[in-house]
This record gives structure tokens, sequence and C-alpha cells, in this order.
């Protein structure tokens, strides 16, 4: 039942915001903390709670697939909702469902104090529409339902559409638009590929269900299984989003309001990897194994491509929002690395890199706010302006170029390491990366806050708000980065989960590099001259 | 006397029909536009009760009569739809009716 | 005493932390006071912890220290976890020692400067950073302290941000040793993936229990690791970030591009040696590394009009002699021309900071002139530094550990005559340089007016360095003056010794080869006397006939690796990402909105509003249909 | 052949409504009164929807061959009499500004439904045919009911020429079937499709009768009238036609053509799927930069109706399901939609230019809402009726392979969303570079608290079956599945 409560706390906080918004606009912004706070406590309790079992790995003979997956919950909601089309309504949570919903919630949170100056237009609405999101970002992760997976991630894309159309910034109406054709083509084909999927399941049972739990395992022909994968991988690539299938990101990230963004580059491209993570590769592992190349080249153009044109805007939003490119692609590469290693990369790779980019999105918003522009050619000096906000700026840029010391390098190394195992080139492509994000980390900050300040600009540094925001985000930033262990114990189960479901097909690998190792060591024994055993 | 077989008259209600047709196509005034919809409406009936003569029923004949009803209600209806059309367009030229467009 | 160990890096920390926090609140004085202070409590608990190390060394000749468990995934658990051993003590009390000369004396050097906090607080951060690096039980925790010092390097190159110059230099700087890095990351996932561990000993331990010598694997992950060495050493070819990276205020200079930093990947070779004991190739690449650094930049270091580019080309230079003594397997002789080129070189960089700010900024050397009257202080120990760079034998430690290098390039089973000859050619070229310096910049009339002398927290630090820099040369005699080497015993008990297997070894140990690097060093003092002392007016035909001038403007840039660099990497991806800056895939996207956009228009206009033609339509419909069905 | 009490009474609801337009024309003879003409039509309308839970309660029967009362035939009469009394509801504020008389409005009403009614029920060409010129003719006296319009006018001689013409192919392919086949029932056509063959004259006869129905439907290549018929006709008469005269033919279709779908490779399914797949990207296509609010809702009518084919052309129980609810979703969506343009019409036009839609969510935020919600169901988003009807008309399309529609329907859809939000975007953001004088604002309508409160029953209806529809689902699954199913 706790379950429930972390969707309709936002969902029903969102129409309280509004209505009080009508008399205040403090009321609203009250009301928002509260929905965002409530349901972030309420997961950190659980947090605390599951904390011992999070960390336990599967026996080796192991459950079958339904019973891994259903074996790492925490919590779990099932009732009937459609039953005439074998949908229910199906909430579960585990580990990974708690980072994603930890994050989500923190998120949220961060988007409405962000906006606590930033906005004064119809106040009341805006926060009806950050709560909705966060409501329909916290369905999108609990949803173990196919059908009300689709319905949550469909749904959470209208609050986000007004956000940008009416709160964002120049060409926030083309971008809006774009962002939302882009992700409904794709959520269609997703659509599409599942009905096909249940389909195709209830021609051999004669079970039609949505029921991920049921529909795993599902057999089907290797071109069939190929072809809905892709119709998954259409969905999430967009969300996550994989070259070529970014460029409405670019226009989204920018327009939109800082909320928004944070939002956006906070979560809601975080679906792409969680979507990926849960249903598209545990449903289809072989056709996942066929298109393993396929995705590592895309992962790593997005990586270079992305780091690239980051280099080449003068826009700064549009450029921490190529960043997201960039770094999405580590994701990219790192789930269809599909080791321990490369997953527990990526998810903590979702959470540093949700709050990297969501504090250079609050500080591009706090600068556009003070100087009305995000032009770099017309800033330059600002450091002397405003100090602590340049330390600050070179704190994020310094995460986003993956500094060793911050939570972003560990999740890098861990996909990297783990994509080495696949394959050494897509590694080394992606470290490469890692040098071109060092090119625009740095460009960023000489145009922003190097050299010397000509345009006679003045403004305040960073507000009591803004410091208490930065100051949480750094230090989680660099409590990850020297400890990331709670969050790798967390998800351990589930990753552990995942990969025995996935044991049997062409992705099984090595599961660690000790084994490997070990195997290693073996052949090298049995080759030399020695012929007793280690 | 060779009896008019089925084929003859369906025939004949084709040739017909598209005659109307091609008046549809071709015609400007209102009026003689409504009337080719009845020639139209007309071959038709003819179809009917040629169908109706094949299966030796009177269903083709009753719809002839339905037909006929309902081509006199519409007669009538577009007759007094194209004074309006008249005072309106001060005259009867269909292709004047382009107001609407896009 | 030992277990102090974790104090070390962690004092620096703290101050770094501190200054972060308090930042404004701190007046200079506090700021000054917390900067140095941790250092120097650093220091502090770095000679306590290294000398309960070496008068009583633990078991095994080294300890480890672990804090937390960093990350435990799939069987890979690194730690938050210190080594310590014989390399690593030489490392970190070079590092603290002269880290807090270096902290003293910027308290004065930097004291009129607008970003005197930011200052300690960057340099605080180095000084973390460094001690982690050398101090790291895994190799992962080394890459931390690895990049941690990269990036305290690039913000203190670009310390003065308001020109864009320097932040130009810093910009480069940590981009160059970032394409290194690259290769070190890519080393660690090879290890990782082949030996499941990135803890340095059983790391080194498995790969010779694995790896067959000269096997494919150990010559990638040695050339990895020498990729990210070259990065941050500044070799050849990743060497063009330092000469730019003198933009930073000189104890920046001092400290970190001369003393520490840029030998991070010396410490990184010698760590790893049982890898380079392994793959012979990778060894050779190592010394062919060295060799040519170090005659590129010696060469350039003698043209530099700016005095501390001069010295930048000349650490290259020397990092290169080290970097060759690893290749040719004397892998303490490395390790001990680093000692003596960290306290050497950091008093070279003190002292030009000295006259820099006495000259008011100036760094052209030919604006400099007579300042040996007016900064005796400076002269004094400006000399001694230039000395035991030249290698002025017996009394200047720079002597002992060159002549030891230079041996070992030939009396190694990996030396041959070739690097030997270079390597001498390259002492020659050294003392050159040197003693350039020397003379033009101390001798001659003034060019420019002294319009400041450094107190003493500037001229104390000169003083103990100078020191230093005699001193340490005599902790490992050569063998034909005395049989005293304490520095080799103790190194003895981390790394290989060096073994005179080679063919000519028996002349290398030899009086002899001393006497020809004894020769050398004269020579060249000589002729640099001939050549630079500014009353000596022929040698300006000299150095303006055409065959000098164009060798000289090409030395002078780097011999165009800058040039080249730009042509080859940086235009081609500016060109590409200037050129794709708007998205070029979303030119797809707008093309299929076009086409939308086409047909809706081709569409509306067919909606004419014309009775006949909807008829026509419609009827076209059905024709077609019908065509079908009577065709088909 | 006889008629007794009993089949009397199963066709009580088709009584009713012929009772209840009998009614209103005398009354309007004695008493020129709007609101006793809305009273009596609308308790028609009730009585209608009441007596078909008689009907209900009955066996299902034949009542003579022309008509079968069964839960499917109840469903859809009650669907079209729900309609026609939202229609009317609105109709109340909107023909009180009208300069002619409104009674006899309300008698055109009840006739149109009536013969939609019978041709939901119908299963014989003759009630057939009668039930769709019954609405043909009410429909031109609908459209031209404000005779002071020039538009109204137009929009009358178009949609009177094309129905006409498409009347008598409709007959013509009538007497082609019969001539072949010898019956005029729906059992005789569904047989003769099923074992169509390479019967040349029967295929001509079928596509023949095609082509009426395709009229109605509006979709491609007989949609052209839509766009002129919708913006000419008065706002709560182009509700009707878009839904009244649509959901009727429709049923019709499902009765009579249902055996189309089991042969995916007959001349009759591929001409469907040209239809659908050309009906879906013309229809989106041509609403892409439509200024005209009416128009950008013909257009989009359009492609509805291309999904709604699709559903058609999946065989089996998911098909009639998808059909059912889509058109339930559809009903209710397109009301509320012209029902909002209803409400904010000034008195001498509608409301029906994207101009008068800037600053709506400020000037009128309940409508604003209300056409907000409209839209996103029409895209075919969460938490609306129109994401279920996507839904099941995905899952029918899939469950029949029909790939190649499916993928259309994904891409153009997408489209769809582009015109849709371009009007909410309109209506609550303020352009930027709308330096210029703005456009002229709406003039306040008058009244019309009846039709916003209508509005808000419809939009409750949107959001509460659209999150849980799980009864309207039932309800459909009951009715579609006396349908003979192949």
């Amino acid at each position: 039942m706790i379950l429930l409560w972390y969707i309709l706390i936002p969902a029903v906080a969102a129409p309280l915001a509004w209505l009080a918004g009508r008399r205040s606009e403090v009321a609203a912004r009250w009301i928002a903390v509260a929905g965002t706070a409530a349901p972030l406590a309420l997961v950190a309790g659980q947090w605390i709670a599951a904390a011992g079992t999070l960390g336990e790995t599967f026996a080796a003979s192991g459950p079958g697939a339904a019973g891994l997956v259903a074996g790492s919950w925490i919590a779990d909601l099932k009732t009937a909702w459609i039953e005439s089309l074998g949908i229910s309504f199906f909430l579960a949570a585990d580990g990974l469902t708690l980072i994603m919903l930890l994050l989500t919630f923190a998120l949220g949170l961060l988007a409405v104090l962000c906006s606590w100056r930033g906005i004064t237009q119809r106040v009341g609405v805006f926060h009806l529409m950050v709560l909705w999101t966060v409501a329909g970002l916290a369905g999108v992760f609990l949803a173990l339902d196919l059908f009300l997976f689709y319905f949550f991630f469909e749904m959470m894309l209208i609050p986000m559409y007004f956000l940008i159309a009416v709160w964002g910034h120049e060409r926030r109406i083309y971008s809006a638009i774009k962002f939302f054709i882009f992700t409904q083509v794709s959520g269609l084909l997703m659509l599409v590929a599942i009905i096909a999927l249940v389909f195709i399941h209830g021609r051999e049972t004669g079970v039609y269900t949505f029921d991920f739990t049921q529909l795993l395992g599902t057999p089907m022909a290797a071109s069939t299984a190929f072809l809905l994968m892709l119709g998954f991988f259409a969905a999430f690539a967009v969300k996550l989003p994989a070259w070529p299938l970014h460029t409405w990101l670019p226009d989204a990230h920018t327009d939109a309001p800082t909320a928004g963004s944070v939002l956006l580059a906070g979560v809601l491209i975080k679906i792409g990897a969680y979507g990926m993570l849960r249903f598209m590769v545990p449903l289809f592992p072989g056709a996942v194994a066929e298109f393993r190349t396929w995705a590592l080249v895309l992962g790593v153009v997005g990586v270079i491509y992305g780091a690239v044109l980051a280099y080449a805007q003068s826009d700064m939003k549009r450029l921490v929002a190529y960043t997201s490119v960039s770094h999405m692609g580590f994701v990219l590469i790192g789930v269809f690395a599909w080791n321990e290693l490369a997953l527990q990369g990526v998810i903590l790779q979702l959470v540093c890199h949700a709050l990297s980019t969501g504090a250079l999105f609050i500080l591009v918003g706090g600068l556009q706010d003070r100087i009305h522009t995000r032009d770099l050619g017309k800033m330059g000096g600002l450091w002397q302006v405003a100090p602590r906000m340049g330390g600050t700026a070179m704190f994020f840029a310094m995460a986003s170029l993956g500094l060793p010391g911050l939570g972003n390098f560990v999740a890098e190394f861990l996909i990297l390491a783990g994509v080495w195992q696949v394959s050494e080139w897509a590694a080394v492509l992606g470290a490469v990366g890692l040098v071109f994000a060092t090119v625009y980390a740095l460009w960023m900050m000489q145009r922003a806050f190097q050299g010397e300040e000509t345009h006679g600009l003045r403004f305040a540094d960073l507000t009591k708000i803004e410091t208490g925001i930065f100051a949480s985000m750094i230090a989680a930033l660099v409590l990850l980065g020297f400890w990331p262990q709670p969050l790798i114990t967390t998800a351990r189960q589930t990753v552990d989960g995942l990969q025995r479901m996935t044991a049997q097909s062409a992705l099984a690998q090595p599961a660690d590099p000790g084994e490997a190792a070990a195997a290693a060591a073996e052949t090298e024994t049995a080759g030399g001259d020695e012929g007793g055993a280690p | 006397m060779a009896s008019v077989s089925l084929e003859h008259a369906l025939i004949l209600a084709a040739i017909l029909f598209a005659i109307g047709f091609a008046g549809l196509l071709t015609r400007r005034n209102l009026i003689v536009v409504l009337a080719c919809i009845e020639i139209m409406l007309n071959a038709a009936g003819l179809a009917f009760v040629a169908a109706g003569a094949r299966w030796g029923q009177a269903d083709g004949q009753v719809m002839f009569l339905f037909v006929l009803a309902m081509a006199g209600a519409e007669v009538a209806v577009g007759l007094a739809i194209a004074i309006r059309f008249r005072q309106s367009l001060k005259g009867l030229d269909v292709d004047d009716a382009d107001r609407m467009r896009g | 005493m030992l277990s102090l160990l974790w104090l070390i890096p962690a004092l620096p920390a703290a101050g770094f932390v501190l200054l972060v926090l308090l930042n404004r609140r701190l007046g200079r004085a506090g700021a000054a006071w917390i900067g140095a202070g941790s250092v120097g409590l650093s220091m502090l608990a770095a000679l306590l912890v290294c000398g309960s190390f070496i008068v009583s060394p633990p078991a095994g000749d080294a300890c480890r220290q672990v804090l937390w468990t960093w990350m435990d995934v799939a069987g890979f658990t690194p730690a938050i976890g210190f080594y310590l051993d014989a390399v690593s003590v030489v490392w970190v009390l070079v590092i603290t020692v002269v880290g807090f000369l270096i902290h003293l004396y910027s308290t004065e050097h930097m004291e009129h400067d607008e970003g005197f906090t930011r200052f300690f607080t960057y340099l605080n951060l180095f000084v973390f950073s460094m001690l982690v690096l050398v101090l790291a039980d895994n190799l992962l925790l080394l890459y931390l302290g690895w990049e941690g010092v990269g990036l305290c390097s690039y913000l203190l190159i670009a310390f003065w941000q308001k020109d864009p110059q320097n932040v130009y230099s810093g910009r480069k700087a940590f981009i160059v040793t970032r394409v290194g890095d690259t290769a070190l990351i890519a080393g660690l996932f090879l290890l990782l993936t082949q030996l499941g561990t990135l803890e340095i000993q059983p790391l080194l331990r498995a790969a010779e229990q694995t790896w067959a010598p000269d096997s494919t694997v150990a010559v990638v992950a040695a050339l990895l690791i020498l990729g990210g060495a070259v990065g941050k050493s500044a070799q050849v070819p990743l060497q063009t970030w330092l000469p730019d990276a003198m933009a930073g205020p000189s104890p920046v200079s001092a400290l970190i591009h001369a003393a520490t930093m840029v030998t991070a990947g010396v410490y990184l070779i010698a760590r790893t040696t049982p890898l380079f004991e392994l793959a012979g190739d990778a060894r050779l690449a190592v010394a062919l590394v060295g060799i040519v650094t170090l005659l590129i930049a010696g060469f350039s270091a003698l043209v530099q009009h700016d005095l501390k580019r001069a010295l930048a080309y000349s650490t290259i230079s020397q990092i290169g002699y080290m970097i060759l003594a690893l290749g040719v397997s004397g892998w303490e002789a490395g390790v001990f021309h680093f000692g003596t080129h960290a306290f050497f070189k950091a008093l070279l960089f003190l002292g030009a900071g000295v006259v820099i700010e006495a000259l008011a900024g100036e760094h052209d050397i030919f604006k400099m002139g007579g300042l040996a009257r007016k900064l005796p202080a400076v002269f004094v120990t400006f000399t001694v530094g230039a000395a035991a760079l030249a290698a002025l034998p017996f009394v200047t430690n720079g002597f002992y550990s060159k002549d030891l290098v230079i041996s070992t390039t030939l009396g190694t089973a990996d030396g041959n005559v070739w690097l030997y000859v270079g390597s001498i050619l390259g002492a020659f070229v050294t003392t050159l340089y040197s003693f350039r310096l020397v003379w033009v910049v101390f001798f001659g009339e003034a060019h420019t007016e002294v319009t400041r002398r450094p107190r003493w927290r500037q001229t104390m630090p000169l003083w103990v360095l100078a020191v230093f820099s005699i001193i340490t040369g005599f902790l490992w005699l050569p063998a034909w003056i005395g049989a005293f080497h304490p520095l080799e015993d103790f190194l003895d008990t981390a790394l290989p010794p060096i073994e005179w297997t080679g063919r000519y070894a028996h002349f290398a140990e030899s009086a002899g080869a001393a006497f020809v690097i004894i020769l050398i060093v004269y020579g060249g003092i000589f002729l640099s006397y001939l050549l630079w002392v500014p009353w000596r007016r022929g040698t300006h035909a000299f150095a303006a006939s055409p065959v000098v001038r164009p060798l000289a403007a090409f030395w002078l840039g780097g011999w165009g690796f800058d040039w080249l660099y730009e042509r080859v990497f940086v235009r081609p991806v500016k060109w590409f990402a200037h050129w794709a800056r708007h998205d070029l895939v979303d030119y797809v996207v707008d093309g299929i909105a076009w086409v939308n956009l086409a047909g809706w228009r081709t569409l509306s206009a067919g909606q004419t509003g014309r009775l006949r033609s909807y008829v026509a339509v419609a009827g076209f419909g059905v024709v077609l249909v019908l065509a079908v069905v009577v065709l088909r | 052949m006889t008629v007794t009490w009993g089949d009397l009474l199963t066709v009580s609801p088709l009584i009713a409504l012929t009772l209840a337009a009998v009614a209103v024309m005398l009354a309007a003879a004695f008493f020129r009164s709007h609101a006793l003409a809305l009273g009596i039509t609308l308790g028609g309308l009730a009585a209608a929807f009441g007596t078909l839970f008689v009907a209900a309660s009955r066996a299902e029967r034949d009542v003579t061959p022309l008509v079968r009362m069964d839960a499917y035939a109840l469903l859809f009469i009650g669907l079209l009499a729900a309609a026609a009394a939202v229609v009317v509801l609105f109709s109340w504020g909107y023909l009180d500004r009208f300069r002619v008389h409104p009674e006899e409005y309300y008698v055109l009403l009840l006739t149109a439904t009536l013969g939609g009614a019978t041709l939901a029920a119908s299963t014989h060409f003759a009630s057939f045919f009668l039930g769709l010129e019954i609405l043909s003719v009410s429909l031109y006296g609908l459209i031209v009911y404000a005779v002071y319009r020039d538009e109204a006018v137009e929009a009358a001689v178009k949609y009177l020429v094309l129905a006409g013409a498409t009347s008598a192919f409709l007959v013509f392919g009538m007497a082609l079937v019969y001539a072949q086949t010898g019956t005029m029932t729906a059992a005789g056509v569904s047989d003769l499709v099923a074992g169509l063959g390479d019967d040349v004259v029967a295929t001509i006869g079928l596509v023949m009768l095609l082509v009426g129905i395709g009229f109605k439907l509006a979709v491609v290549p007989f949609h052209m009238w839509t766009p002129d018929v919708y913006e000419g006709a008065p706002a709560p008469v182009t509700a009707y036609v878009a839904t009244v005269s649509k959901g009727a033919v429709f049923a019709l279709l499902l009765r009579f053509l249902l055996p189309v779908s089991s042969d995916q490779g007959s001349t009759v399914f591929l001409a469907l799927t040209a239809v659908a797949i050309a009906s879906m990207v013309a229809g989106n296509l041509l609403a892409l930069r439509q200024d005209n609010v009416k128009r950008i809702l013909a257009y989009s009518s359009i492609a509805h109706l291309g999904y709604l084919l699709v559903a058609f052309l999946a065989t089996g129980e998911r098909a009639g399901l998808a059909v059912g609810f889509y058109l339930i979703a559809y009903f209710a969506t397109t009301l509320a939609a012209f029902g909002v343009v209803t409400v904010l019409s000034p008195p001498d036009r509608d409301a029906d230019r994207i101009d008068d839609y800037r600053g709506l969510g400020s000037r009128r935020p309940v409508p604003a809402a209300v056409f907000t919600v409209v839209l996103l169901s029409l895209a075919g988003m969460p938490l609306t009726m129109g994401f279920i009807g996507k839904f099941v008309i995905v899952t029918a399309g899939s469950g029949a392979a029909l790939w190649a529609m499916v993928i259309v329907l994904v891409a153009t859809s997408t489209i769809g969303l582009y015109y849709y939000t371009r009007l909410i975007v309109a209506m609550y953001v303020r352009r930027r570079d709308e330096a210029g004088p703005a456009a002229t604002p709406l003039p306040a309508a008058p009244g019309g608290t009846l039709g916003v409160s209508v509005l808000g029953v419809l939009t409750l209806f949107l959001l509460v079956f659209g999150v849980y529809p799980q009864p309207l689902l039932r309800l459909v699954e009951h009715a579609v599945s006396v349908l003979p199913w192949p």
C-alpha cells in the first residue's frame, strides 16, 4: 500500500497546490515542497528498513525468472484494473526502484526549490505540473504491468509538455512539441511491441496478460524477438537519449524552465536506462545480445558526438544538454555490456548524472535569472562577480568530466571496466569521450567564469536557497565518490536477479573479474609446464 | 422476341448511372446537378427492378419505390436549398461555392 | 607510528576543506596559517612515519593501512587504503618537505594577490591529491590522486584567470594530460579484467605468476601505463603542455611542474616495476621516450628567452633522464634522480619567482642581468641549483644522480651505446643552458630596476633547498668514491637493484665513465661562458648566423609539436564542431518535418472548395478500385 | 410475417423517437416555444433511452427482416440517443441567438436520430437505405438551418449533392448485390462477402455499397466535403454530423460486412486497407497547419475514422471491442470538442478561428480546460478515454497482424500531436512574437451555463473511463458478442 502513496501524495498535492496558488503563491510552493518531501521521507524510511536484505544475492541454483523478479521485491501491490484486456494495477519495488524513487522525489524537491524565485507566473499551475510529473515518474518506476508502465510513461509527458511550453524560454513551443513527438512515436512503437508480446504469450499459453513477470521467458522466434526488442529499444533510446535519436533533448532542455530541465535531465531521461534494465533486456536477452555491437556503436558515437557538440555550443544550457547526450552514451554501452560491473556503474551513473547535470541546470538557470542571457559570448569573468557561483560551477564541471573522487567517476569507471570485458574498443573510445568531456567542461568554465569581466555585469552571488541546494548536491556527489557502497548494495539484489534471469542467453559471460582471472589462471597453468593443480 | 436479360438491364442501368455521374462532373448549374443525381438514383432503381426480376421477387420493385420516394424528398429539400443558394451567390453556378477551402 | 599514515594526506585535505568552508571569513593570515600549517603538520607526520619506517622497517618492508572499502562490485573491492614502502617514502618526504617550503614561500610571494585564499585552497588540494597518488595501495585510488593533481595543475596554471591566455594554458595542460590518462585508464581496465584486482601488490604478484615474460598482454599493459606516464610527466609526444604551464605562479611551477606532479609518471612506472620487467619491448619504449624527450627538451631549453620556460624545458629534459633510467632497468637510478631533481628544480623555480617578482613581472632573461649584486641570496642559491642541474661534479646532488643514470644507460643489460651517447649529449646541453641562465640573468649590466627584495619566508626556503641540493647527493655515492649508499640499500627493499650486467658494465661503473661526465660538464660550462657571458659580444654573430637562426627558432617553438598538433588534432575537431554545431541529425528531423509540411501544402491545395473537384476525387477513387476489381 | 405487440415493445425506442418528432412538430404548429420543443425532444430521447432497457429485458429478436433489436443495436441506439441529447443541450443556448425559429430544428434532430437508430438496428437493405436517407435528408435541413449564413448554404449544397450522388452509388451497389445473391439481408451480404471469390459483379456491388458508407464516414477519397460542411454548419449540427451519422453507419458496417476481415487477400479488404491508410495520412496531414478549429476537427475526424477502420479490419471480437469502445470515446470527445466551440460562439458566427482561442486559458478557464482534455483525448494521451481507445485499436490491429496499418497509425497519430498541441499552445501560451495588434478577442458568449455544465459532465466521463474503462469495456464486450463473428 505504501507504494500507492508514492504516486498519490504528489498527485493529490498537485491540485491542492493549484488551488492554493490562486490565493497565495507561497502556499503553493510549500505544498509542492511537502508533496515531494513527504514521499522522499517515506522512501528513505523504506530504504532504511529494507537495507538489510537488499545486498543479498540469490542462491546459485536460484528460482525461475519470475521468481527472480519477485524475489527482490520489498513491497508490491496488485489489484484488478482492466480485466477485459488482461491488465492489472501492479506496482512493486526493489532496490533499483527505491533508488529511482529517491532520485525522483529528491530532484522533484530540488525542482520546486530552484523555482522559488525564478517562477513568478501562474505559480499554482506550475506546481501542479511539477507535482504531476513527479507522480507520473513515480508511477513509471513502480509499475510492473507493461500497460501500466506505458500508461505512466505517456502520462508524465503532458505536464512536462506544459512545463516547457508555458514556462519555457525562446523556442519553447518548438521544443515542447519536438519533445512530445519524439517520445510519442517511440512510445507507440514500444506499445506495439508490448501488445505483440502479449499476443505471442497469449497464443502460447492462452493467458492474455500484461503482467511483466508472466511475460518473462516467452518463447518466440529469434527474428520476432529482435523486432520486439527494437520496439522497446526505440522508446528507451529516445528517452535516454541515444544517438541519433537525441535531437529533442538539447532543444527541450534549453527551452525548459529550470525545474523542467532538472526533472528532464535528472529523472525523465533515466527512464530510458531503467526501462532497458527492467524490461527490455530480461524480456529479450537473446535479441539484446544480437544487437549488442550496434548498441555499443551507438553508445560510443553518442559519447563522442555529444561531447564534441557540447563544445560547439554557445548557449550554456544547450552545452549542458549535450553533455547529457554524452553521458547517456555511457549508460547505453553499460546496459549492453550487461555484467555486474557495468550494471552497477549504470545505476550509479543515473544517480550521479542526475545530480551533476541537475546542478548545472540550476546554475545556468540562476545565471539566466540574474543576467538574462545564456549566451556564453555575453559572459566571461563571472568568477570575479560571483566567486561562490564560480567555484560551484567548477565543481560540477569537474563532476561532468568524470573527476575521480566524485560519484560520476566511480560510475563511469565501473561502466567502462564492464564494457571492457565485452569490447575493448568501446571502452577505449568511451574513455576518449572523457577527454572531449574535459574539452567542453573547461571551455565552458573559461567562457563563462574565467577571463576578464567586460560586460559590466553585476549581480548577487548564490542565495541561501541556492547555496543549500548546491551544498547538498556537492555533498552527495563527494560521498558517492568516496563511498558509493550504499547504492551498490541497494541495487545488488536487483542486478544479481537481472544477471541470473539472462544467464541462459548469449548475454551471459563470466560474472566478475575474479572469476575471469581464475579462468585465465587456469588456462595459463594448463598451458604451462607445471602439471600440478594450483 | 428475345427477353431482356439481367445483363442487358444492368448495362443499361450502368450507362444511365455513368451519364448521371458524368453530368455531375461537367455541369455547373445546381438544378442540372440535382437532375443528374436523379438520373443516377433512377439508374440504381432500374438495376433493382432488374435484379428483382431475376429472382422473381417483389423486393426489387419495393426498393425502387423507396428510392423514388427518397429521391423526391431529396429533390424537395435540394430545390429549397437551391433558392437560398441563388440568393446567397446571385446565381446557380456550383463552382462559385468555394468560399470555404484549404 | 605507522598507524598515523593516514594523517599525512588527511591533514592537507582538512586544510582544503577548512579553506573552502571558511573562505572569506579567514583573513589572509588565517588562510596562510591553515594553508601552510596543514602542510607543515603533514610534513611532521610524514617525518615521523617515514622516520619510524626507516629506523624500524615493518615486516616485509612495507605497510598497508586500509581506511574503508571504497566499493564492492562483482568481486572488485578497491579500498581507500594506503601503502608505504621505500619508493613511497621517498616521494612522501619530497612532497611534504618541498611542499611545506613552497607553501611557506608562497605566503610571502602571493601576499598581495587577490586570490590568496583560493591559492592555498588549491595548493592544499594538490598536496592531498599528490600524497594520495603516491600512497595509494591500489591503482584506482592512485588514479584518483593522479586526476586530482591534474585538476589542481589546471586550476593553478589558470590561477590568474583574468588573462584568457593563462586559462588556455591550464586547459591545455589538463586536456593533454588527460589524453595520456585515457591510456592509463585503459591499462587499468586491462589489468582488472585480466588479473581481477587493482590492488597494486597482489596485482603485480598475479602478473608475475600468470603472464609469461614478454607476452603480448604484459607489453600492452605496460605500454598503456607508459601512456599515462608520458602525459603526466610531459614526455614526448605529450610534452607540449608543460612550457605553457609556466603561466601559473612561480611556487606552482616549483611544486607541481618541477618537483612533484610531473614526476608522477616516474613514480607510476617505478611502482609497477614488475610489469615492466615482464615486458622488454615496453622497457625499450620507455627508454626511447626518455632519450628522445631529454634531447628535444634540452635543445629547446637552450634557446628560450623566458626564464620559466627555459626551466620548464629543463624539467622535461630531466624527467626524460628519469624515464630513461627506468627504461634501462635502472629503477633506483630514476628514483634517485627524481629526489635530487625535486630539490634543485624547486630551488631554481623559487629563485626565478623571486627574480621575476623583483623585476615587476619581467620574464625575459635578456631584460634582466646584473642581479648578482642586487639579489645576492638569490644569486647564490640559484647558482647552486643551476650547478646541480648541470651536474657540477662532486659538490652537487645532480652530479651523483645524473652520473648514476648515465652509467646505467651503458651498464645494464637493457642499456646500449646509443642511449649512453645520447644521454651524454643531453648532459652537455644541460650544462649549456643551466649556466646560460646564470650568466645572462645575474651578470652584465642591469636592464630592469629591482623593485622588491625577498624577506625571510622567501629566502629561507631558498637556502634550505640549496642545502638539500648539495647534501642529498651524498646519500648514494658511486662505488669508485666510497661505499656509502644508504639510499640504494633503502630502495633495494622495494625495487630491484641495478644489475651491472651490460656489455660495458665494467666501464660504466668505473671512474672512467665519471671522468667523461666531468669533462663534459666542465666543457659545457666553459662553452656557455664563451657563448653567453654578457661581456663577450662576439657570440651574437654566431646566434644570428643563417644556420643557427632557423634552428633556434625551431627549438624555440618546441620542435614544432604544437604546430603539428594544432593542425592534426585541434583544427579538425574544431572544424567539425563548428560545422556540426546545429546538430547534423537535426537536418534529418527537419527534413521529415518538411516532408509533412509539403504533404499538407499539397493536400490542402487540393481542398479547393469546389464541389465538382470533390466529386471527381471520389469518382477517381471508385474507378481506381473498380479497375482493380475488374482487372484482377 | 406479422408484427406482434412484443415486437412493437422491442422496437419501442424507435417508436419513441418517431412519436417525439411528431409531437415536436405538432407542438410547434401551436406554440412557438423553444423551451417546449426542447423539453419534448429531451423527453423523447429520454424515453428512447429508457425503453432500451425494456427492449434489453426481452430476448433479442428480429422484428420483421428489417431490424434486429439485439444488445449490439441497443448499445448503439443508446449511444446515438445520448449523443443527440447532448447536442440538444448544447443547442439550447446556441439557437437562442438564431434569427430563425428554433423549433423545427428539434424535429429534424429527432428524425435524424431515428434514421441513425434504424441504421444501428438494420439487418436489411431496405431499412439500411431508409435509415440512411432519413438521416441524410434531416441533415440537409440541419446543416442549412442558419439559412442566413452563406457558409451554411454552401455547406448544405455540397453535402446534398455529394450525399445524393453517393446514395446513388449505394443503391446501385445494393442492386448489384441483390442481383447476384437474391437476398438483401445482412446475413446474406455477410455470406456473400465470406464466399466472394472472384465474382466481379458482386464485388463491384460491394465496392459501390462501400462508397455510400465511405461518404458518410468521410474517409478518403470521400472526405472532401468534411471540412466545408463542418465549417459551414452550426456548431451543434457539426457535432451531430461528426458523431451520430458516422457512428450509426459504422455500427451498420460491422453488422453487414464483418467477414471482410477474414480474407486479408480479398480486393475489398485491400481496398479498405488503402482507404484506412489514406485516411490516416491525409486526415492528419490536412490538419497540420490549418487555422480553422472546425476544419482541424474535421480533418482529425477523417484520421480517426481511419483508425477505426484499422480496428474494423482486424478480425475477431477484440476488433469489435475496439470499434465499440473507440466509437464511444470518439463520441464523447467530439461532442465535447464542438460543445466548446458552441459555448464560445458569439451570435453572429462560430468561434472557429484559432485566434479566437488565444489566451482562452485565462479568459475562459473552464472551456479551455475542457478543450485541453478533449484535445489530449483526441491525441490519445493517458488519463483520457482516447488513450484507452487508441490502445484497444492498436491491440486489435496487432492481434490481427495488420502491421502496415498499425505502423501508419503510429506514425500519423504523431502528426496529430502537432496540431492538437498547437491548439493547446494557442490557449495557454502567450506568444512573444505577437507584437502587432492582437486578434480581436471573442465577444463573450451569453448564457452557456447549461452548455458548460454539460461539458463538465462529458469531461468527467472522458476522465473516469479513461482511468477505469473496465465497465464500459464489459458493456461493449457484451454487445459485440452477439454479432456473427467469423
